[in-house]
């Protein structure tokens, strides 16, 4: 496969979020703004990197039997490590991820990725594919936050862009507008989707 | 600092070791999972589950491949001859090409030829329809119009023509028979799709005298038996006043066709004749 | 001789339809209408006007552009979901909030369901719901009645009864003293009161519930239930307590208890199937909203309770067959 | 006043007809005798082209444990024996006579005489039922003779002799009941006797206080038959339903009424059963109601079998130009026919004939889950559900929610204020899920 | 039986042996209804064995597809007896050690404890549970 | 390289082998970390002490237990030179909507309130979150307590004199709750130094 | 006593694991129609979340904070859960190989690391004692089966009506999670 698709199918093909549907819990769960989106997907990207490379590396050395548990060490490890270097560097964003951060760990796209791709691939493509969904994630994990911040707030990224005093539909910024926006998002992507 | 060190990595080497001896007998335990060729052979079929291959949908379908080690009698008709080489690749097996089918509308009884004596109220289902009566033409074979089909068609290859009130297939049919099954009648057929799209079949399935099919359906076969006669290849069997062309033995020589008294034989995508009739003309457009 | 028809039996066929089920509920909410004309004039017309039409619109746009059907907003369906929708509101909501409201209560609560029959949740609560809580401010801002009524903008506001008791129940004052900042239920019945639209006339309520309990259009099964277990339940509570906890006669007449009871827990696309099924399901509306109500955050609980209730729909028409003849 | 415990509906009764006195219909010039007029296994043809038939003579044998034998309705001869047109426009085999005068099998005793006395014993009528073709007339059409064949180790209490005429318009039965009580009620005693018996009860509704009357009347010089009035709820026609009514015992899902002592007969039934047993005569006539919105003169006719419907149209004064839709039987039950050369047969009780704007089903909309159907079920189901589910295939879903115990009333249908075609699906569904049911037993 | 009342999975018949038919069933993971499972690729589906008495179906063979069948609330009871059941045992444990000595980590490790003379007891009974979830095959 | 073989020696073996490398590695990002976390940590309380009281040149630091609660209050004495010039209190109160609300108020040495800084909350997005909106904070400017009748910071509807935020009376309440204890707690031990 | 009380109304309807929360949404919707199957679900689930809370409850509070080894949370914890569940398997199968036969026919595997992760975790950051930890885990274990049940039902009706193709599957399943969450928002405040 030349490497391009590998990238590239990530984003639009195989979204993780809106193709794929993997890893909702997250996706729900953070992004009631985009950067709070932004800042999982990216931290995310980095772990699929990451352990996508690693276990590529290492993929022929370890036994078939043993290589789910010796997956979530490698990948525990770097969701570890990142876990550390933004309550270092990003708090801020850290603390508004809060749980959803560890729970990296169980993000069936990462781990997805490592059995089905990593496990089978060359170190160079790994990465690629681990670079290209995770970019598809924060992609989609931005949108959705965008979406629902500026619906929520009356806001993109933080700046508002309606009248200081008011609010915007807090629904949106809710539980209940995570789950909403969400399904016709999705909704809307099959159909762009069917028709193109 | 280095007390840090030392814990963590004893209890994480602990820990690594216990798992490794559950997993150890859990893998004694669970023995191979599933064939890895099975997902192998499921990404490359279509994966629109349609059934047509005769299994319940599509991953159903490379388990039985796999199990059965060859690729003998086994055909996608969603993916047509390209996806069953490129799974017979993947496999280093061979693949029986298959001719290409399509669905056939064995029915010509549209509302100008078989005009409606009663009117049906009641649920759209040609199922219960068939259980309720003959028809509003008074064929009791023919077609009732109310859309089985249609519905039953996943890949949108059927549609219910509004002049006619039969339905119609389109060129993207891919033969997986759900329509053959959901009507009622068993008036759909499929066919191979013969050269270049052309195909000759005998557009009824009223197995009745040739007197009160007539009087239903002015296109009902009566059962002459003139086709037979005519075919050279001896294709045309008559069977319960019924005429039937075998499409494998059929070798579109079109002598049969204008034979019919009552237009009853059916030519698809040839080129029009010199002298066409008005029949003809509305029969080979459908 | 013409061409006969065919079908299967029965022949013939009971006067009843959808059309008429559904306007025999609008006439009934006529009452309700007027009482809350009087009282919130200018406002309450707006708001109702808004509401029907916006709800007829979106229904109409969705069923022709999206959904690709015939339109069938002739039925009433989505005109109850309109009126009941401006029941629920205050009668100075901004109109794009009303609009907002039915976008979400047609198009969310209904329409992405596939329309009429088969939304498990009540679309007017729905739209409702999704307005308190993405509006707390102006769907908790009351005018008060009679003295705004012809008063658009800037009308004077003033808490609810209910709102009155959470907040000063919160405040550490005790029921009798509060007693006195609440209207008599003499003026509870008749509607003089600050609240939604549609909620303030007891009486006005009765009226409209009697005449569909008279045209067969509802039973009396889920009114009955909803309001005896809210009266049980907050009986026993008054009993414990009653510094802490107030009658059961002011958790009847305040709020919308009698226009939940009545119209919106009684809407069968979203209530059981079966006599049984129905007195579980007023009881659980009941209960939940006198939970939500003494001891939640916000201080009426009809619609949660009723949304809440919704959701089990399915489960109890599992759980509660009819008879059936010869069963075991 | 009893009825039964479940649903049910009470439209328009609509009886116009039962002030009329039975009309002797005139002897059609040919009749069409269906080989198939029973529930069960079609009869067998003795007779062939060209064969001379006098009233009553065997034409056709049962062959099939669930048959009937068919008596030649008029005298005349064979003109074929071929396919014809049913009333759904299928092909079914009948046979063909052309009718020369009215010459009556000498067997046959065509007096007027009322005979009382039982002399057979109950193996002989049970014999002579099956010789005489008498079948259920309350609309089954089931072989009657077989009804009174217990099966093993059951024990039949009560005889109930079926009076109700739930269905609107229909007014046959109320007619025999007034106009020939007696002989009906010798009927109902030779059935007791038959089925070896002690109590017969006869359920009638409320809305027919003259035969109640003269019924009531009656059963003083027939020991062991009481007459309950009912109260007046469609389908309470229905043997389960009637059963429940009158003793509410409720017959167990999937199981026949003898399991709760009981055998229902129709009072048609119960009077052609004293014409076959003592009068020799067997069934080659019956009353058929005329009526509907498009009849001039709805009545009630005794007509032979095998008479084509048209005849009947004609004599009760029908308008082919506005008539949309004729239905044989009643309005809740009655099937839609195709053309008017059906004929009348066994089962025939009724012809109605619906003018063109009351033929069609109001406009089919969304179920609104308003639960009428529910309510309405007399036997307890959930038709909205089931019906769905035959809709969309889900036969699991119709075979777990009982759609075998829907006894196709119509009630549902009747009463859905969506317009639903229920029924239809409903009946769809029961067809597929007895299919399934059998394809598993194998 | 009511096919209301009862649960079928499909699987293929891989030995016969002394009375017993071993069918293969697949198990699937919560995620295989999931249609993203070809991507996820976790290995969420394995094998299991069920044995069934052959009297129940006399007539397969090794290698064909059967449906194997059982009554529905006995899935429930096996919910039961495999986890509602231990984890009441580990929470009245829980709770009533921890009341009598107020240290966590002996609570905590006695609750866990708990479950070895549970399974044992399940161990024990494990004939008794054979004759009670019996499983047929259906076509 | 073939793949390893899934034998118990290779399984113990190879997952010993990664988690060794993990245990370490992790250890080592931790070590790494830690200083930056702890920094982050400090800057963020050092950011909201420095927002509500004047500058300073050095912090001191000490709890007092106020007088309806177990839990410590922190003090930071904010000192330029010799002279204190304010105090910040990280305060706390329960009555949220959901869970703690953890305030900084910096009380000025004549014992108004120069700003505050809710440090660590859960109330809901859009309706709680205002109290850390200007709009909010500005109503504590200026304020002293002890000039208020009954020495109390209540919002309006339980007769104080703060317009709670709309629909939000319940975080409003429990802001004033906590900056009540904080006051508290100030003039019970504040000065004890 | 009535800390329990809150802490369990609280994890059941006032902050619903699923729909509040966000964890274990996978098996939310992916699980089948089938109200008895989300019943056997969420007994497993409850045993697991219930055991995997006391484990990792003890090896956080006396193995890692002793040790002042906090960062390693996350690793020991998934392995532990993981390792957990294969040893269930295992131990039931060992006892009673019909009783894991009837189960493997009835139920899919357990695979909602995420829910039983994220409550582990939840317990340790909450600061709950043992006690409050199970029942915070037994609550949210009662509060995913109520949320699955619900959704069963649903989804069970939403089959039969057939809802519109643009929205058949997943979008449907999320604007449904959606309303129920809003109508969950009344219980708001039930507990402070
Ligand atoms: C297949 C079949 C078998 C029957 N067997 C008997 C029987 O053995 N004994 C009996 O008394 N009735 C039997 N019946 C008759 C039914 O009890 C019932 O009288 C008949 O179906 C007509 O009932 P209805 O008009 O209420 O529908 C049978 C009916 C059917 C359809
Ligand atoms: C819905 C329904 C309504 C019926 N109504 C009547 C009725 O009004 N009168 C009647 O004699 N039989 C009626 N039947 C038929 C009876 O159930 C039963 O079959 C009949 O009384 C048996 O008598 P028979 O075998 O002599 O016909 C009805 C059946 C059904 C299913
Ligand atoms: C989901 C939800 C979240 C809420 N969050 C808050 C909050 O964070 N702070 C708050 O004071 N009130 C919050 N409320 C509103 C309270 O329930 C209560 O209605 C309000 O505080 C009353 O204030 P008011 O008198 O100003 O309207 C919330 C309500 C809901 C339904
Ligand atoms: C008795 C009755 C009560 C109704 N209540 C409501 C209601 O509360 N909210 C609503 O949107 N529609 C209501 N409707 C209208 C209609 O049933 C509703 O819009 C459907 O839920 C749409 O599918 C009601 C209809 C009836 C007959
Ligand atoms: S037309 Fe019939 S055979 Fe062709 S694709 Fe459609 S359903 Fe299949
Ligand atoms: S071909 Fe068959 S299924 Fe299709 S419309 Fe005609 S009768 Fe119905
Ligand atoms: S037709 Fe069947 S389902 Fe309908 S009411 Fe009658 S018995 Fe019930
Ligand atoms: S009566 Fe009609 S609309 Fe009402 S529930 Fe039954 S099918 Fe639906
Ligand atoms: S269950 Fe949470 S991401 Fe799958």
């Amino acid at each position: 496969m030349n490497k391009w698709t590998i990238f590239s199918r990530g984003i639009i093909r195989e979204n993780p979020v809106f193709a794929l549907l993997l890893g909702l819990c997250p996706t729900l769960g953070v992004t009631s703004s985009a950067i709070n989106g932004m800042g999982m997907g990216l931290a995310t990207m980095f772990v699929l990197i990451m352990s996508n490379m690693m276990i590529s590396l290492l993929k022929n050395v370890i036994p078939d039997k043993v290589r789910i548990p010796a997956f979530i060490v490698v990948i525990a490890s770097f969701v570890t490590m990142v876990d550390f270097i933004m309550a270092g560097f990003a708090p801020g964003i850290h603390e508004q991820l809060g749980l959803f951060i560890p729970l990296i760990v169980v993000n069936c796209v990462v781990l997805g990725r490592a059995e089905a791709f990593a496990n089978k691939n060359s170190v160079l493509s790994s990465t690629i594919d681990g670079a290209g969904m995770g970019l598809g994630f924060t992609l989609a994990l931005t949108l959705l936050g965008a979406i629902r911040e500026i619906l929520g707030s009356g806001a993109v990224f933080g700046m508002k862009f309606i009248p200081a005093s008011a609010d915007g539909i807090l629904v949106f910024i809710l539980a209940p507008g995570a789950f909403i926006t969400l399904g016709f998002l999705i909704a809307l992507i099959n159909h762009l989707r069917k028709t193109s | 600092m280095n007390e840090t060190f030392l814990y963590a990595v004893i209890s994480l080497v602990a820990l690594g070791a216990t798992s490794a001896v559950i997993l150890f007998f859990v893998a004694q335990k669970f023995k191979v999972i599933e064939d890895p060729r099975i997902d192998i052979v499921n990404d490359a079929l279509p994966g629109a589950n349609c059934g047509g291959c005769g299994f319940a949908g599509c991953r159903n379908f490379a388990e039985s491949i796999i199990k059965a080690g060859s690729l003998e009698g086994f055909s996608c008709p969603a993916g047509g001859n390209a996806t069953m080489t490129s799974v017979a690749e993947l496999l280093g097996m061979v693949a029986a090409e298959t001719e290409p089918q399509i669905a056939v509308i064995r029915c010509n009884g549209s509302m100008i030829n078989s005009p409606a004596k009663v009117q049906l109220d009641g649920a759209d289902s040609c199922a219960f329809a068939h259980y309720l009566f003959a028809g509003e033409g008074g064929c009791s074979h023919g077609c009732l119009g109310l859309a089985d089909c249609v519905r039953s068609c996943i890949f949108d290859a059927i549609y219910m023509d509004s002049e006619s009130g039969l339905p119609i297939v389109k060129d993207n049919c891919i033969a997986c028979g759900a329509c053959v099954k959901a009507c009622p009648r068993a008036i759909i057929e499929l066919r191979d799709k013969g050269k270049k799209d052309r195909r000759i079949f005998v557009s009824c399935v009223n197995q009745e005298k040739g007197a009160p099919a007539k009087k239903n359906c002015s296109v009902a076969c009566i059962g002459c038996g003139k086709c037979v006669k005519v075919c050279p290849f001896e294709a045309i069997t008559m069977n319960n006043n019924l005429a039937y062309i075998d499409y494998s033995k059929c070798k579109l020589c079109r002598k049969c066709v204008p034979e019919c008294p009552t237009d009853a034989i059916h030519e698809l995508n040839f080129p029009p004749r010199k002298i066409v009739t008005t029949e003809e003309a509305a029969t080979a457009s459908v | 001789m013409n061409r006969l028809t065919v079908s299967g039996s029965p022949h013939v066929h009971d006067v009843m339809s959808v059309k008429s089920v559904m306007w025999g509920v609008v006439i009934s909410l006529i009452p309700a209408m007027m009482v809350s004309f009087w009282y919130f004039g200018l406002g309450a017309i707006f708001v109702t006007a808004v509401a029907i039409v916006s709800c007829l619109v979106f229904e109409y746009l969705i069923q022709k552009f999206l959904l690709k059907e015939t339109p069938t907003i002739t039925d009433g369906s989505a005109m109850i979901t309109g009126i009941l929708l401006a029941f629920n509101v205050p009668s100075s909501l901004p109109w794009w909030q009303i609009m907002i409201g039915s976008a979400v209560a047609i198009g969310i609560g209904k329409m992405s369901f596939g329309g009429l029959g088969k939304n498990p949740f009540n679309p007017a609560l729905v739209g409702r719901v999704f307005l308190l809580i993405s509006f707390p401010v102006d769907m908790t801002s009351w005018p008060t009645a009679i003295e705004n009524r012809f008063v658009f903008f800037d009308a004077a506001t003033g808490p609810t009864s209910l709102g009155v008791l959470k907040e000063n129940l919160m405040a550490g004052e005790t029921v009798p003293d509060i007693i006195s900042k609440l209207p008599s239920y003499q003026e509870m019945f008749i509607g003089q009161m600050n609240g939604s639209l549609g909620e303030v006339s007891a009486f006005a309520l009765l009226l409209g519930g009697i005449y569909m309990l008279y045209r067969k259009i509802i039973t009396w099964h889920i009114p009955f239930s909803f309001v005896a277990s809210a009266v049980i339940f907050s009986g026993i509570l008054w009993m414990v307590n009653p510094a802490m906890y107030i009658d059961p006669m002011f958790h009847i007449l305040a709020g919308g208890m009698l226009l939940g009871a009545i119209y919106m827990a009684t809407d069968m696309v979203t209530s059981p199937m079966t006599p049984a099924g129905m007195l579980v399901f007023g009881v659980g509306c009941g209960l939940l909203t006198i939970l939500i109500r003494v001891f939640g955050a916000y201080p009426e609980g009809v619609s949660f309770a009723i949304l809440i209730m919704n959701a089990f729909v399915p489960l109890i028409n599992r759980g509660f067959k009819p008879k059936r003849f010869g069963g075991k | 006043m009893k009825t039964f415990a479940l649903g049910g509906v009470h439209p328009e009764e609509a009886k116009v007809s039962a002030a009329k006195a039975v009309e002797i219909l005139p002897l059609p010039q040919k009749v069409i005798v269906p080989l198939g007029q029973n529930l069960g296994a079609p009869s067998k043809a003795l007779v062939k082209k060209g064969d001379e038939v006098k009233v009553g003579q065997l034409i056709a044998t049962a062959e099939a444990f669930i048959s009937s034998n068919i008596h030649s309705p008029v005298s005349g001869k064979v003109e074929k024996v071929d396919d014809y047109l049913d009333s759904t426009g299928y092909r079914r085999p009948a046979i063909f006579i052309d009718v020369i005068g009215d010459d009556w099998d000498s067997t046959i005793d065509t007096s007027k005489e009322i005979v009382s006395e039982i002399s057979l014993s109950s193996t002989e009528i049970i014999q002579k039922m099956k010789d005489m073709g008498i079948v259920g007339l309350g609309g089954a059409t089931f072989p009657s003779h077989v009804k009174l064949m217990l099966p093993d180790g059951k024990k039949a209490e009560y005889l109930i002799i079926n009076g109700v005429e739930c269905e609107p318009y229909l007014t046959s039965d109320h007619r025999l009941m007034l106009e020939r009580g007696e002989e009906m009620m010798i009927g109902v005693r030779i059935l007791m006797k038959g089925l070896q018996v002690q109590k017969a009860l006869i359920g009638i509704e409320a809305n027919k206080p003259d035969a109640i009357q003269a019924l009531t009347s009656l059963v003083a010089h027939f020991p062991g038959i009481e007459v309950h009035a009912l109260k007046v709820q469609y389908p309470q026609g229905g043997e389960k339903q009637l059963i429940k009514a009158l003793l509410n015992r409720e017959v167990p899902s999937g199981k026949l009424p003898i399991e709760v002592g009981c055998v229902v007969n129709n009072v048609g039934t119960a009077f052609a059963v004293y014409e076959a047993i003592q009068k020799n005569k067997p069934l080659v006539e019956r009353i058929v109601t005329v009526t509907g919105s498009n009849i001039q003169n709805p009545g009630n006719y005794l007509v032979r079998i095998g008479t084509p419907v048209r005849e009947l149209l004609e004599k009760a004064g029908w308008n082919p130009e506005t008539a949309g839709k004729i239905i044989n039987g009643g309005p809740m039950m009655g099937k839609a026919v195709s053309s008017t050369d059906v004929p009348v047969v066994k089962g025939t009780s009724g012809i109605l004939v619906f003018d063109q704007e009351e033929s069609k089903r109001p406009n089919v909309q969304a179920c609104i889950r308003c639960a009428k159907c529910v309510s309405v079920c007399p036997m307890g189901l959930e038709p909205y559900l089931i019906a769905r589910a035959s809709e969309i295939g889900m036969y699991e879903i119709a075979e777990n929610e009982h759609a075998m115990d829907c006894m196709e009333c119509g009630s549902c249908q009747y009463t859905c204020p969506s317009a639903r075609p229920l029924l239809d699906h409903l009946r769809l569904g029961k067809n597929k899920v007895a299919h399934i049911i059998r394809t598993r037993k194998n | 039986m009511h096919p209301s009342d009862q649960i079928s999975h499909q699987g293929v018949v891989r030995t016969i042996e002394s009375g017993k038919i071993i069918v293969r069933i697949l198990s699937a993971s919560a995620c295989s209804a999931c249609h993203a499972k070809g991507a996820c690729g976790l290995s969420d589906t394995e094998e299991k064995l069920v044995e069934v008495d052959e009297l129940s179906a006399p007539n397969v063979k090794p290698g064909d597809t059967v449906e194997v069948v059982m009554r529905k609330e006995l899935g429930l009871k096996a919910v039961l007896y495999a986890y509602f059941l231990p984890f009441v045992f580990v929470l009245i444990t829980l709770i009533a050690s921890y009341s009598v000595s107020g240290s966590e980590l002996l609570s905590g490790l006695l609750s866990l404890i708990i479950l070895v003379p549970y399974y044992f007891g399940l161990y024990f009974f494990r004939k008794k549970l054979e004759t009670r979830f019996v499983f047929y095959i259906s076509k | 390289m073939a793949k390893k073989e899934s034998s118990l020696i290779n399984m113990i073996s190879t997952l010993v082998l990664i988690t060794l490398v993990a245990g370490v590695a992790l250890a080592g990002v931790y070590d790494l970390t830690k200083e930056p976390i702890a920094r982050s940590q400090k800057a963020k309380l050092e950011k909201a002490i420095k927002a509500v009281i004047p500058d300073f040149e050095e912090i001191r630091e000490y709890k007092v237990k106020p007088d309806d609660s177990d839990e410590e209050l922190v003090f930071y004495e904010g000192l330029k030179g010799d002279s204190i010039v304010g105090v910040a209190i990280q305060t706390y109160t329960d009555k949220g909507f959901s869970g703690r609300i953890s305030v900084m108020v910096g009380f000025l040495p004549d014992g108004s309130i120069l700003n505050t800084e809710v440090i660590k909350h859960q109330e809901t997005p859009g309706l709680g979150t205002k109290l850390m909106d200007e709009a909010w904070k500005i109503k504590f400017r200026g304020m002293n307590i002890a000039e208020l009748a009954g020495e109390a910071v209540k919002v309006t509807k339980d007769q104080g004199t703060v317009d709670a935020i709309t629909a939000a009376t319940i975080s409003s309440r429990a802001f004033c709750d906590a900056v009540q204890r904080a006051y508290n707690t100030k003039k019970k031990g504040g000065k004890n130094e | 006593m009535e800390n329990i009380i809150l802490i369990i109304i609280a994890a059941i309807f006032v902050n619903n694991i699923v729909l509040a929360q966000f964890l274990g949404i996978c098996p939310f919707l992916g699980v089948s129609s089938k109200i008895n199957t989300a019943a056997g679900m969420g007994g497993a689930v409850l045993f697991v979340m219930t055991l995997a809370t006391i484990i990792t409850f003890l090896i956080q509070h006396y193995i890692l904070n002793p040790l002042s080894l906090g960062f390693l949370q996350t690793i020991t914890f998934i392995l532990v859960i993981a390792a957990l569940v294969q040893m269930v398997e295992i131990i039931l199968k060992k006892v009673s190989p019909s009783l894991y036969q009837a189960l493997g026919i009835f139920l899919p595997l357990i695979t909602t690391n995420c829910a039983v992760l994220g409550v582990a975790i939840l317990v340790i950051q909450k600061q709950f004692n043992l006690v409050e930890s199970v029942v915070f885990a037994m609550a949210n274990a009662v509060g995913f089966t109520l949320a699955l049940i619900i959704f069963a039902g649903i989804r069970e009706h939403l089959d039969l009506m057939g809802v519109p193709k643009g929205m058949r599957g997943i979008p449907i399943a999320l604007v449904v999670a959606g309303l129920l969450s809003l109508a969950f928002m009344g219980f708001a405040g039930l507990v402070k």
